[in-house]
Parts: structure tokens; sequence; C-alpha cells
């Protein structure tokens, strides 16, 4: 435990009361069996802090992870639980007052990545992190979603379904002219198609490079594909704000825009979250099971480096690689990166804690969006500066946009010599036609 | 009447009987919710999945090699606490013969003076975890009245079972009627507080191993 | 045997001159757990010693106690001591009977006012007025009554006598209670036992008639000499139990080896006693040293206690029928509360679809 | 039946010495009289012949036959004594170590010499053959 160096404490933010009720109810409404047995299971052990990068970089015990839900837990033994008749009769677990609720924001969003990393940990197999995104729908019901930049976005999410606020017809040009300036034929908006890949909004922004790779790699495939820009926003800024009713929209666009050109499988970008929302989630959300696959891009890179679609030449490289924990540890895709660089004959040194116990690079479950969030990101990032620098090697490749905007920032601000790429790019400069 | 009889009488049915009827009550309490629907297409067969629930309730017992550094402290006192209790409640002679007369299993035990040793040791580990509750900031972040009053119905009943098997303090008889009757205490305690972990834990992670093996995640 | 001859005088007339009375002063001074300079003391109280008169009372007994306290042994001085005291009335032993048993009663009882014995054994039943248990006629309830009241000291003996013993085990259909619930305002010892050790009786006479009072007695009446520790505690088997080697069954190896009878239903560990130390039969073995299991017959209510092989570490269960009912009454609660926050997160106003 | 007396018989008999001299002290100072009640004190045969060891033997063995056999002996220190009483059948009924000038049990008593006398003097010739007056 490094010393408790002293984080910086948001001013609290105090809700009003009904508001309070209300995030109450949105947060036990979520609340299953598997959720309860969790939250009746915990012996306050402790250790799940000693798994989570803020606690262990900052010392300061309120980023112990289970922590984090007391509030919605109180309320949870107070509502629905076996003894809540107990509960309110004893008054046992008060209300959550709303100057406590408001405290919590900084608990719930700026030091959660919701990286799961305290799930393995828990001696009684709790999936905090699972509870950490329930917390956050109670935060957003009441208006407790960090406003500043995460917020905001998945405001503009809501409503135009882009947390960049993109209107389809902006991000059609958009494609286009990535294609024409990568030189890459673009399928956009086709009515029929098997494969249809979806966009990160920081690609968009950062990173336009991504979107031109996966079209490049599909031709190469001779895949029928095409962007559907009637559902194209992968990010789903919302999930990690915590609206429910945005995250939905984002999802329903993109399977009606998939079951409207009869697609086979839809692609997810490299990005963490939106995997694990279409993986795993979409179906729930979309109240049936989808009649598509769904597959992280790198995914579908090692089965088309399997089955010869994809074909490379080797890059003499030494390499490690930095695993987005909603894909491998979360999302059980660990083994696609490293079908990928080996067949790209990548000397692959991996890291410490390599694969599903990795560290989190800090940015995830939205920290990346919220400004005040730097210091405790620039925390995180040291843990993974020590271990990339461990390997020895120059590069760091990804996938997911978010690991790799917060690794360069991180990067940025310590002028750290290493380069972070994307292993997406990394595949397509190096096809053999 | 002696404080003995009603220990092992009346005290011990209601006991049993209020354990037993809060554990159903809690467990169907929770397992009774309404079930969010999991539709997503599994990677693995249902049978992976309870696989990977029965691989998760055993792999929890040993934190994974790179998480020990930070939580050897709590592990090693923990195991000696657990592990100490199992063989006090499995291998004391008295247990089980308490065993044989309700189950009519039997099975050899071990020498009452090893016992005793094992009970020693279980009893500094309550001792050390009690302390460490108090003194780690984490920890006294997170503990309510629960986790202290468990501990003291768990401390009890292994104080209780030394001075017992010493037979030195007072009367056996009334050494063992402390013994049962703390034994009774925790037993009432157990399904509402803390204690109910130990029906809950193969649940907690049966539930997570099933769901995570079905994403194919790290169990 | 004229009155007037103190004890002294008639050991000596049988040949017992005042050696033997120390020697057995020591004794008793030994086996009473008293300071050893105590004996000149006795001796010199038991020579000087007066005819004390007894009325022995049997109620609702089985005559076990009487036949063990009479032993019919060479006569030693303990024995002679009980020749010593007049036995006015015992209806078994006495040769009259019938009215003539009755006058002898009540002329002993008028003769020595107030300073007479009362020995008792067997229980006293109590319901329905007493009508469960008559001697000639009259309630044992009323004769106990009106001889204790002018009783010295009442001696309670065998535990039907202390504590009811086993006409009051479940369901008691007598009604039967022990002296001490019946007696107030008198000195009471209880010599529990079923029956109870001999020696025990000889220490509590010989200390009433060298010192005029009952010797230190426990929280249920019991000379602490002899009832101060458990069988447990004084027992000859106790380091088989001590290293965990127990006789599964009355016949196996364990039980050859004279191993601890504790899984076979030993109560020594909460029945006080002083067979483990005294032994019975002048010595012999006690129920232990024979191969069974104390069953705590100096204890009250000992039949009633658990069986006598259930050992003292089983308890009764629930029984699977009642554990089935605590299951089930746990299950409908748990499954109402949850169904009540099911119907509580449905009809939430601003529940999402 | 393993002999489990391995036990610290030598602890048990140097607090009884020590407590014997004790008594003994007190009687040459104080003359006052002591004794130690072996049979009320846990021992294990092992441990009284330890002690009868370290005691040893003095210069007088008495045995007394009233009502049993009895043993007074006088130990390897003068005025300690070890008596044994045992009853009819042979059991061992007291066993004390008397801490005194000459044990008591040893001194006749005034009642019996009383009555000793009596016979004495009734046992002559010329007594006998005088008609006995009325018992």
């Amino acid at each position: 435990m490094t010393g408790p160096a002293a984080s910086p404490t948001p001013p609290a933010i105090v809700p009003d009361a009904g508001a309070v009720a209300k995030a109450m109810r949105s947060f036990i409404a979520d609340v299953g069996p598997t959720a309860a047995l969790a939250m009746e299971s915990c012996v306050h052990c402790g250790r799940c802090a000693e798994a989570c990068q803020f606690y262990v970089q900052t010392g300061d015990p309120r980023y112990t992870p289970i922590h984090k839900i007391a509030p919605f837990k109180q309320a949870y033994s107070r509502e629905i639980g076996p003894f809540a008749f107990a509960y309110k009769a004893f008054g046992l677990a008060p209300d959550v007052t709303a100057a406590e609720l408001g405290n919590w924001q900084e608990l719930l969003y700026d030091s959660c990545n919701m990286c799961g990393r305290c799930s393995l940990i828990c001696p009684m197999g709790i999936d905090i992190a699972d509870l950490v995104e329930q917390a956050r729908h109670g935060m957003f019901d009441a208006g407790l979603a960090p406003a500043d930049y995460l917020g905001a976005l998945a405001e503009k999410e809501h409503a135009t379904g882009s947390p960049f606020g993109l209107s389809t017809n902006q991000f059609r040009d958009m494609l286009h002219e990535i294609g024409s300036k990568h030189g890459v034929v673009m399928h956009v908006d086709e009515a029929r198609a098997d494969i249809v890949p979806t966009v990160s909004s920081i690609d968009l922004k950062t990173y336009p490079g991504s979107m031109a790779a996966i079209a490049k790699i599909l031709n190469h495939m001779g895949a029928s594909w095409t962007f559907r820009t009637d559902g194209f926003d992968a990010d789903n800024v919302s999930l990690t704000a915590g609206d429910r009713m945005g995250q939905e929209a984002v999802t329903r666009g993109i399977v009606e825009a998939a079951l409207a050109c009869g697609a086979k499988t839809v692609v997810m970008p490299e990005c963490g979250h939106s995997f694990t929302e279409m993986r795993w989630e979409a179906a729930n959300t979309f109240g049936r099971e989808l009649p598509f696959r769904v597959l992280q891009i790198t995914e579908l890179l090692a089965e088309g480096l399997n089955d010869g679609r994809i074909r490379v030449n080797k890059v003499a490289e030494s390499a490690t690689y930095h695993d987005a924990c909603q894909l491998s540890r979360r999302g059980g895709a660990t083994a696609a990166p490293r079908i990928i660089l080996n067949a790209l004959g990548v000397d692959l040194h991996e890291m410490e804690d390599a694969g599903e116990t990795n560290w989190c690079c800090g940015g995830g479950g939205g920290v990346a969006l919220i400004k005040r969030a730097q210091p405790l990101r620039d925390k995180a990032f040291e843990i993974k500066r020590r271990q990339v620098e461990a390997t020895g090697v120059a590069t760091v490749y990804t996938s997911c946009s978010g690991c790799r905007q917060t690794l360069d920032h991180g990067g940025k601000a310590t002028n750290w010599n290493k380069t972070v790429a994307s292993l997406l790019e990394l595949v397509a400069d190096n096809l053999k036609d | 009447m002696t404080l003995l009889e009603f220990a092992r009488g009346p005290a011990l049915q209601v006991s049993v009987l209020i354990m037993i009827a809060g554990i159903f009550w809690r467990l169907a309490g929770i397992l009774l919710l309404r079930r969010r629907p999991q539709l997503a297409a599994p990677r693995i067969s249902p049978i992976g999945q309870i696989g990977g629930g029965l691989s998760t309730i055993m792999s929890r017992f040993v934190p994974r090699r790179t998480f020990w550094p930070r939580i050897a402290v709590s592990v090693v006192l923990s195991a000696v606490f657990h592990f100490g209790l199992a063989i006090i409640l499995l291998a004391g002679a008295p247990h089980i013969l308490l065993i044989h007369q309700l189950t009519g299993f039997t099975w050899p035990n071990l020498p009452k003076g090893l016992i005793v040793i094992v009970s020693g040791m279980t009893l500094a580990a309550l001792i050390a975890l009690l302390i460490r509750r108090v003194g780690h900031p984490v920890l006294r972040l997170l503990s309510t009245t629960d986790d202290y009053l468990s501990w003291l119905l768990v401390f009890l009943p292994v104080l209780t079972g030394i001075l017992l098997s010493g037979e030195a303090l007072a009367e056996y008889g009334t050494l063992l009627a402390l013994h049962i009757l703390s034994v009774e205490l925790m037993m009432i305690w157990l399904p509402f507080g803390k204690l109910m972990h130990s029906a809950l834990v193969f649940a907690g992670r049966g539930v997570m191993g099933a769901n995570f093996a079905r994403k194919g995640a790290a169990t | 045997m004229d009155d007037s001859e103190n004890l002294g005088e008639m050991l000596a007339r049988r040949g017992f001159g005042r050696r033997s009375l120390l020697k057995f002063a020591i004794a008793m001074t030994s086996s009473l757990a008293l300071p050893p300079f105590i004996a000149q003391v006795m001796a010199a109280n038991l020579a000087k010693a007066k005819r004390r008169s007894v009325v022995w009372l049997s109620f609702q007994e089985c005559t076990g106690c009487l036949e063990t306290l009479l032993r019919s042994s060479s006569p030693t001085i303990d024995s002679l001591i009980f020749d010593f005291i007049s036995l006015d009335y015992q209806e078994t032993l006495m040769a009259a009977s019938g009215a003539a048993a009755e006058r002898t009663l009540r002329d002993a009882v008028a003769a020595n006012k107030g300073e007479y014995l009362l020995a008792i054994d067997g229980s006293i039943p109590v319901k329905d007025g007493g009508v469960y248990s008559l001697t000639g006629g009259r309630s044992n309830v009323s004769m106990l009554a009106e001889i204790a009241a002018d009783a010295k000291a009442v001696l309670a003996i065998g535990t039907c006598a202390a504590y009811g013993g086993i006409p009051k085990a479940h369901p008691n259909p007598t009604g039967a209670v022990g002296v001490e619930d019946l007696v107030s305002g008198k000195p009471i010892v209880n010599i529990p036992g079923c029956p109870p050790v001999p020696e025990v009786l000889s220490g509590v006479l010989v200390h009433f008639i060298s010192f005029g009072r009952l010797p230190d007695l426990d929280e249920l009446k019991r000379p602490l000499a002899y009832f101060g520790t458990t069988i447990h505690d004084q027992c000859y088997r106790r380091p088989f139990y001590d290293q965990g080697k127990f006789a599964k069954s009355f016949d196996d190896e364990g039980a050859r080896q004279g191993w601890c009878l504790f899984e076979l239903g030993c109560k020594g560990p909460t029945t006080h006693n002083a067979c483990a130390s005294l032994k019975w039969n002048g010595g012999t073995s006690f129920p232990i040293e024979s191969g069974h299991g104390c069953i705590g017959c100096s204890e009250p209510d000992f039949w009633d206690a658990g069986g006598f092989y259930t050992s003292l570490a089983g308890g009764s269960g629930t029984g699977w029928r009642n554990a089935g009912i605590a299951a089930a009454v746990g299950l409908a609660g748990g499954a109402a509360v949850a169904l009540s926050a099911r119907r509580k997160v449905d009809t939430d106003p601003d529940k999402t679809p | 039946m393993t002999d489990l007396n391995f036990l610290a018989d030598d602890g048990l008999v140097d607090a009884l010495t020590i407590e014997i001299a004790d008594l003994l002290r007190r009687l040459i100072n104080e003359g006052e009289q002591g004794a130690v009640d072996l049979l009320g004190l846990p021992l294990s045969p092992s441990c009284v012949a330890a002690l009868e060891q370290r005691l040893g033997q003095g210069e007088i063995t008495a045995v007394l036959d009233a009502a049993g056999r009895s043993e007074i002996r006088e130990t390897g220190f003068p005025g300690v004594w070890w008596t044994r009483h045992s009853d009819e059948k042979g059991r061992v009924v007291a066993m004390l170590i008397e801490v005194t000038f000459v044990p008591d049990i040893l001194r006749a008593n005034i009642d019996d010499m009383a009555l000793g006398c009596e016979r004495l003097t009734g046992s002559t010739h010329v007594a006998r053959s005088q008609p006995r007056s009325a018992a």
C-alpha cells in the first residue's frame, strides 16, 4: 500500500431528497438474484481494495470497491432485502441521505473503471463491477452523473445517438472522406451485407485511421460488408454514465440497422465497453436473442487469420500487448490478440499480469471522459508505465481506443518514450495481397 | 432443569430451528427475486457453465498468485482460522460424537491435545483478525456492528470450547453448558448477519463462476 | 442396652477400646475431608455421645437404600455406631407392626421431642392429597409434616427422598417430590444416590453425633466432603478421556482395554458423588470400573436428563420433521418477501420499460 | 493399564518434605503438633513410595491391633511418624504423617485404663472366689 496521497475531493453535490428516492428505486429495479446474492455475501474482508488501482495507488480507503456501492446496498436491504421489514422496523439501515449520495459521485465515477479486477480477488465471488454499473443507473436517474464531459456526452448521445452529436449525414460524409483520404473503398448504408462494422466515436475524432483499417481488411477478405449510419455509434457513453434509456437507444439503433441489412455478423470496433454492451447485454436490452453474431474486431481478425481469409506479412518487431479489461477479463477474448500478434510474427513480451488479471489503464468505464479525474488516471497510469517499461520493448499494442487514448495522454504527460498503437491498424498496414 | 439440560434441550431445538428457518428465508428472499434474462449467446454449454461455477467455488479458496503479496496477511489469518475451525469440528472427538448421534456417520478422531493446540491457533487467528479489522483503515471503514457481533459469536464458542477442554475454570457441566449456549447464540444470529456467508459463499462463487464461464471470461 | 450408657461405654463393652474409636475417628475425619487434628475432638465427642434416637420413615421407596445401608459384613465400628443409634422406628426392620408400630412411633417421637433424627427414604407423592402412598391409612405427606416438625435434623436418604428420584420421572403420575420441597425451617441433608454410597451416611451420622450439626453442604444440600467433586474428576479412566481413547461399544477393543466410556453415555462429568473414590461393596468397584458408564443417579431428575447411552456431547436433535417444518416456514417467508419485492419494483411509477 | 505416574513425583515429594520440615520446626519451636493426611491428597502409589523412601526408617515400629491392623512407624527423622490404619478387611482407611512427640493413638487411654484396672483387680484368685456383686 503506497503512502496515502491526498486525492482531490470534488465539491459535494447535494441532490434533493426526491432525486435520492428515485435513485434508490431505479437501482433496486435492476436487482435480481445475482446482485442480491452479491450484496448479501460481502464479509467486509477488504481484499477488493488490494486489487483496485485507485486504492493501491492512493491508499485512500474510500476507494475500496465494495464501499462504492454502500448507499445502494443500504437501500436494497431496506427496500427489497429478505429482512427488509426488520431493517425498517429497527431502523437498521438509515435512509441514504442526500449529502451521502452526493459524495458518492466521485466514488462511483471518477474512481471506478468498472474493470472487474476486484471481482477476481473477491473470496465471495461478488461481481462488484456489475453492481457499480447498476449503482450508476441510480446516480444518473438522480441527476448525479458527473456533468463535466461524461454527463454532457451522454446527454448528447441520448438525444442524437452520437456522443458528439453527429448526424447520420455528417457521419456518412466523414466515412467517404476517410475512404478517399486513405484510398479505401467504403461501403456505407448498403441494403444487404453479411458483416456490419460499428464505429467508436473516439476513433471518429482521434483515430480515423481505424475506420480505414476496418474497411481495408474487410475488402481484403472479400466479405460483403457495410457501415450503417442509422446505428453507427458503438461507444455507448450512456452505459458508462448510467443512462439506461440512452444505452438502450444506442443498442437498439445498432441492432435494427444490422437487422435491416440482414447482417450475419456485427463487428465491434477497438473499444471495451461497446463489446460488453453488444455481446453480452444487447440481447437482454433488446428483449430477445439476436439473430446475428457479435464479434470484437480482434476476434474477427483472429478468425480470418486462422481460416486464411486474411493473409499478412511478418513484421520484425518486438512489442507488448495491453489487454482491455472488458475484452479479456470481462469479455473472454484474451486469446484473439495473441493469435494476431503471433500471425504477424511479433516478438511478444507479455507484461506482468497480462490477460485476465491485467491492471486497467485507468481510463475505462467513462473515467477518461471526466476532466477532474485526471490525477486519479495519472496514478493508475504509473502502474501501466512500470509494467511496460519492465518488458523493455518500445511499442504497446492494444485493441481499445479508450485505453489507447488514456495511455497516449499518460505518456504525453510524462513524455514517455513508448509508442501506443492499434493492433487493428498494424494488421491493416501489413496485409499481404 | 439445569443450565446444561436447558442448553442441550429446548435451547438447542429452538436455535437450530431458527437457524434453518432463517437460512431458507434469506436464500428464498434472494433467489426468488425477478431474474434478469440472460439472452446473449453463451460461449460454452450449460454443462460448461456449471463446471465454471464449481471450479470457481474451489478456485476462490486460494487467491491468484498475483494478489498474494497484498493480501497475504488476510489470506493466512483467515485460512488458519477457517481450517482450524474445520479441524476442531471434524476431528474433535465430542463433535464427531455429536454428528454420529445426529446422522449415524462416524470416523476416527484426533487426540485431544492436538485439538487443543489447533483451537489455540484458531483463537489467536481470530484475535489477530479483530485487531486487523479495527486497525486497518479499509476494514475499519467497511465494518458494521454485524462484523463485530458475528466475530464475537464465533470467538465465544472457540473460547468456551478451549475452557471446556481444560476442565479447570469451572465444572464440566457448567463449561459444557456455556459452550453449547454460545454455539446456540451463534446459530441464532447466523442467518441474519455475516455468518450467512457460510452458505452464501458457495452460491455466490458458483453464480459468478457460471456467469463468467458463460462469457468465457476469467472465473 | 440401657439408655444412660454412652457410646464409649457401649463400644468398650463390645471389646472396642478408645484406640479403636480414635482410629475410627481418624478414618472418618479423612473421609469427611476435615483437617487431621479434628480426629481427637471427634473421638472425644464420640466417646461421650449419648444415644441418639433415630426415626426412619419409608415413603414411596424400593427399600434399596435401606438394604445398602444395613450391610451384613462383620461388625465394624461404623456398623456398631448404627447399633448405638437407637433406631426406634423402622417399619421394615422392627418386629411390631400395625397399631403397635404406630404406638412405637408416637412414643419415640414424644420421648425424644426435638432431639431425634428423622431419616427418610423414598419420595413423597403429593398429588390427589397424597393418596398414592399411605402408611396405616395416613398419607406420607401428613406424616412427614407432623414428624419432621419435632426432628432435630432431617436426613433425606437416596435420590427419591432428596429430589423425587425415579417416581418423579416424567410423567410423575403420583406428583412425587423430595423432602426439601415439603420441609423447611429444619436442617436438612440430602444423601442422594440410587442407592447412596453407605460410607456417606456413616460420615454424616458421625459428624452429627460428634459435632451436633450437619457437615458443610453444597447448594443442593449434599455433604461437600462426598459430593464436592464429580465422578469424572476422580475417575481412574480419566487419562484415556484426555487422550481421546473412547470405547465405541460395550464389547469392542477399547472397552476391553478399559478406555473411557464417555461416548457410551457416561454421565460422570456432570454427576457429583464419591463412587470413584470410596467405591462400592467395601471398595471392590464402582459402575465405571465394572465397564458401564455412570448414569448420574445422585443428580436431580437424572432419569430425564437424556438417555443413559446418549453421550453428554450429544444433543437431542430437532428431528427431521421439525427441521422440515422450519425450512418450509423459512421458504414461505422468503418467497413472500421476494414476491412483495417484485411487486414493489413493478409498481414503481418511473420504472424504465 | 499404562502407568501414568511418570508425573513429576519428585516435585510432589519435595513439596511434602518442605511442609513436614515446617511442621517439625513448629513442633520444636512452639511445641505445636501437626499432621498431613496423605489419603486426602491425590498421590499416586509411586509418589507415596517415593515419599516413604525419602523419609526412611526410624528406630520404632509399632503395630496396633484394634478394629483391624495399624502400623505406626517413626521415620528416619525423629518426631516424624508414618501412620497407616487398615480396617478388618485390610483396606487402608487412613494414612498420615504425624509430626509429634508420640502419636496419641499409642498412648493408653484413661477410660480404657479405668476398665482395665477393674478387670485387673478382679482377676486375682481372691477376687475370683468371692460371690460377684450385683452387676
